[in-house]
């Protein structure tokens, strides 16, 4: 019996697309966030201390993008920059410092005094933000911990709820899972088709950015081959929308292996931050106005 | 390289005038149905054996990912396990298990599940637990569920890969391990499963896919040499056929030589050296 | 003021003992075996292929520790000669098999036949295996996935049950945590404080450890410090009661770095294990008679 | 090593005729606290202090856990923030944050939880959320919870170390962020509580513990120099008096050598060399 032609309609109404699985762009910060930040989304940008995306941050306030919900365990300075630079509409956290230095002013403000505009909040604990974030990134509608007993937290938010447990009858904390628009993260280092590696303290990213529905990676460099690291970990390409190469890009945070922490700057940031003109001058001088901020 | 003679394979099946085995039909007949995904959550045995060669010939470039949390293996040799030390050392990544399982396949972010089979009944619904041998003996015991059934649930497509035989193509299955398409159309959207399910079953014998109007298995392709006939002989139920039933291409010899280095590599250590 | 005592009645009452956390031991295979795993308890011997347990299997082979419950996500030929010994009460797991041959033939024996006693099987899939140590290592009662959907699995098992998200009213497998009385399992080694690491596939089994009253480690070797090395994790030895140095101890299985896959056995393993009379005769020779499987 | 002058250390405090400020005291009566512990969940600021001051002095072989993901870091500096690089670069095992609150801390494996609080009420309960300014005043805003309530709910045990004030030490909290012990005995146990919870609130005039009885803090030692009525005066509320008020022990030249040691080296690099 010779090769002959098969059911083709049969064959094609059956033929089921592929995920859109697609490999990550290598390209310039200010393409990936003009294309993958958008107004009105919800934007979570980890660290935990470490690796944080300032750099991806201060492109977000030179394009203005606005009206956000930002996410994040311990939001620190970045985010006191973006609330006060008037683009966040609601933020969803655990801890809101400066870490080793005292209060957010921005945050602050913007709490207790509705400056520039009121921010709306959805509060946690570490553990339920964590495990938010597991469920985000295993697809899951909840996740449950044994969380928030005899706490006031669950007064305020409205993803705190409770499970039962169908074995031992036990009632425990569910939390709601993240799943943010975007996630955008810092790390060491990509190789050219995108995948990209960190090590050092990894904090949530991986379930940050597992939980999104885009990616957005900076990366200190771009290297031919990302050979294996203690404690590294590798996200592959096609989780990733866009890689940009930003050296630095972390600072005033670091990036283990390429920089160290600036505590100089978040001490300074302090005296910036309580007033809220020299923090309008702050960024119009080190962020709309320049890229310095980035190579500080 | 140049493929090794049928005979010294370590393939079933017999050997056709053509120069290859019905297993070789099925083996690159499975390889070819990858040439189009992206990430392929492997089964180990056949669906190893085909995303192997796949990643030999048609699609260099398809992500594999195993159940032992790698992801990203590049083997060069056949892996005899899904823990095979070979699959962590070239892959992109190594994660926890529960983080393979819960991440990354219930993450919906598996493209394609290679599944094998004990049983397959005709939607495409699989038994790997255990089999009814008759009133007065005991329940025989299979290995198990394994990663099928959320593989079944949470990649985007299923393809199947397994020997054509009455014994396994039956009427009714004796447990359910792993849904398919349950009793029709419709079932898995009313499970809940984000997946589209099973899109093809590769035999030794051909393809079958599901109509989409039944998501009953139909035998669109039979492999060179086969009869539909043979096919219905072999299948537990009364099989649908395709009005149209297409032969396979015969495997190329690049196929057949990919597949035979692949299998030579993959035989313990002290058999090959 | 000068100093003074204190209310020591008080103090003393508030007195909270602390965990007990102690440091492993490092010790012979027969006398961690002896004082960890006892009759009736419930045991995982966990590994993906890789690093799996054998010495200390054949160990409580040699010690006759009988009754035992087996949890094992991918039961292979050391709970195939576990079962075929007698010693198995119960198997909790998800996929039994010689990978790469096929059944395992003591396994069905005694489901199929009741020899040489009865085998009780809890069943599930992965998904809901791995689940179930990660509750387990978590200390909650249960977990929760996406799982199961349309499978029969869950009327062969009471671990299986569902819970209706409070958020969005989806109804989800519910998973029993699995906490075993005993996790044994093999690394490449430890330091003199008891510190354990391994690397290459790691599969479940700090979940597994992590989730049980007590842990035995087999390693290849102490060293004097634990480098770190790429894909390692570390067990800190406060979490582990006994490291028993045994070179080899996961042979057939392989320890990367150490050894390769003794893909031989396994397929030799196969003509033992149909044979009842073959087979007590193998475990008489190679197990509770010679100590020479360890180093064969 | 030696001793520097008290006045160059960057604690708050007023240095009394002994050589040493009120901070001081607190830091290493906190650390003092930790001499039997096992491992220790370490909140930033003053408990890092407190651990690490330990490690230092009473019990080198103190195993420090940081939310930020590190086990057993053993910073030779004090660490400006629970993500310093150093924590990560000493541990002997860095993990998820995830795994960190589910594993570990769930997980039941941590002996003392060392937290800070803004304000804390007579059953120890914490509140780092918000504070009621009066009421044509917004409330203002704290940091918020951090991993505290967990903290507090998981570890075997809890210590609290804080600078003692009325506006600290309240009658009533303006938001419970963290139960310590509720509204009483046996509240952590109703609420399905596995740790023991708060054991002692070490402060800058002295040591509170709470009675069993009614799960109350009771001052049971003031600080060298400190007298029963300073800390009455700096209580919230009407403050129970241990029968016999120890005093503790001053500092040790070795124990203020340690502190000063690490504090200095906990400066910015730019300040310190």
């Amino acid at each position: 019996m010779a090769p002959c032609e098969i059911d083709t309609t049969l064959v094609s109404t059956l033929s089921i697309p592929t995920l859109g699985v697609t490999m990550a762009d290598i390209r310039s910060l200010e393409d990936a966030v003009a294309d993958l930040v958008h107004d009105g989304d919800t934007v979570a940008m980890e660290g935990f201390t470490h690796l944080i995306p300032y750099a991806a941050a201060h492109e977000v306030i030179r394009q203005g993008i606005t009206d956000l919900t930002l996410v994040r365990m311990t939001p620190d300075v970045i985010y006191d920059q973006l609330i006060g630079a008037g683009l966040v509409r609601k933020l969803v956290f655990s801890w809101g410092g400066n870490p080793g230095v005292g209060s957010l002013h921005r945050f602050r403000d913007a709490v207790e005094n509705g400056w520039p505009r009121p921010l709306e909040l959805d509060e946690h604990s570490h553990a339920g933000m964590a495990n938010r974030y597991v469920a985000g990134a295993s697809k899951l509608p909840f996740a449950v911990l044994r969380g928030y007993r005899g706490s006031d937290i669950p007064t305020r938010t409205d993803t705190v709820s409770t499970v039962v447990c169908p074995f031992t009858g036990e009632e425990l904390a569910a939390v709601a899972a993240l799943n943010p628009d975007v996630t955008v993260i810092h790390a060491q280092r990509a190789d050219r088709a995108g995948n990209v590696q960190m090590w050092g303290l990894t904090g949530v990213q991986k379930e940050a950015a597992l939980a999104a529905d885009r990616v957005l990676v900076t990366v200190e460099e771009i290297v031919e081959e990302l050979t294996p690291r203690p404690g590294g970990i590798v996200l592959p390409t096609w989780v990733i929308d866009a890689v940009s190469v930003v050296p630095g890009g972390a600072h005033p945070s670091y990036a283990t292996g390429y920089s160290t922490r600036d505590n100089d700057f978040y001490q300074a940031w302090d005296p910036i931050a309580r007033d809220r003109e020299a923090f309008s001058t702050w960024i119009e001088d080190n962020v709309r106005n320049s890229e310095g901020a980035l190579t500080r | 390289m140049t493929a090794t003679p049928a005979g010294t394979t370590e393939t079933t099946g017999t050997t056709g005038t053509t120069g290859f085995t019905s297993d070789e039909l099925m083996e690159v007949n499975a390889a070819r149905a990858l040439a189009d995904a992206t990430t392929c959550f492997v089964g180990i045995g056949l669906p190893s054996t085909a995303a192997n060669l796949a990643r030999a010939t048609v699609n260099p470039g398809l992500v594999l990912i195993y159940e032992s949390g790698t992801i990203g293996s590049k083997p060069t040799r056949l892996p005899l396990s899904i823990g095979d030390g070979e699959l962590a050392e070239t892959a992109d990544a190594v994660v926890p298990v529960p983080e393979m399982f819960n991440y990354w396949l219930q993450g919906g972010r598996i493209d394609v599940g290679f599944l094998g089979a004990a049983q397959v009944d005709r939607h495409a619904n699989i038994n790997t637990t255990v089999v009814d041998r008759g009133p007065d003996k005991p329940e025989g015991r299979l290995p198990g569920a394994g990663g099928a059934p959320e593989i079944a649930s949470n990649c985007g497509k299923v393809l199947m890969v397994l020997r054509h035989s009455t014994r396994n193509f039956v009427e009714r299955l004796d447990f359910v391990t792993t849904l398919g398409h349950g009793g029709g159309p419709g079932d898995r959207k009313k499970l809940g499963m984000p997946g589209a399910g099973p899109t093809a079953v590769i035999t030794d014998l051909g393809i079958l896919r599901p109509d989409p109007a039944t998501a009953e298995l139909v035998l669109t392709e039979v492999h060179p040499d086969v009869t539909v006939e043979r096919v219905r002989a072999a299948t537990g139920w009364e099989l649908t056929v395709a009005d149209t039933v297409g032969t396979t291409e015969p495997p190329t010899p690049q196929e057949l030589a990919a597949l035979r280095a692949l299998k030579a590599a993959g035989k313990p250590a002290k058999e090959t050296r």
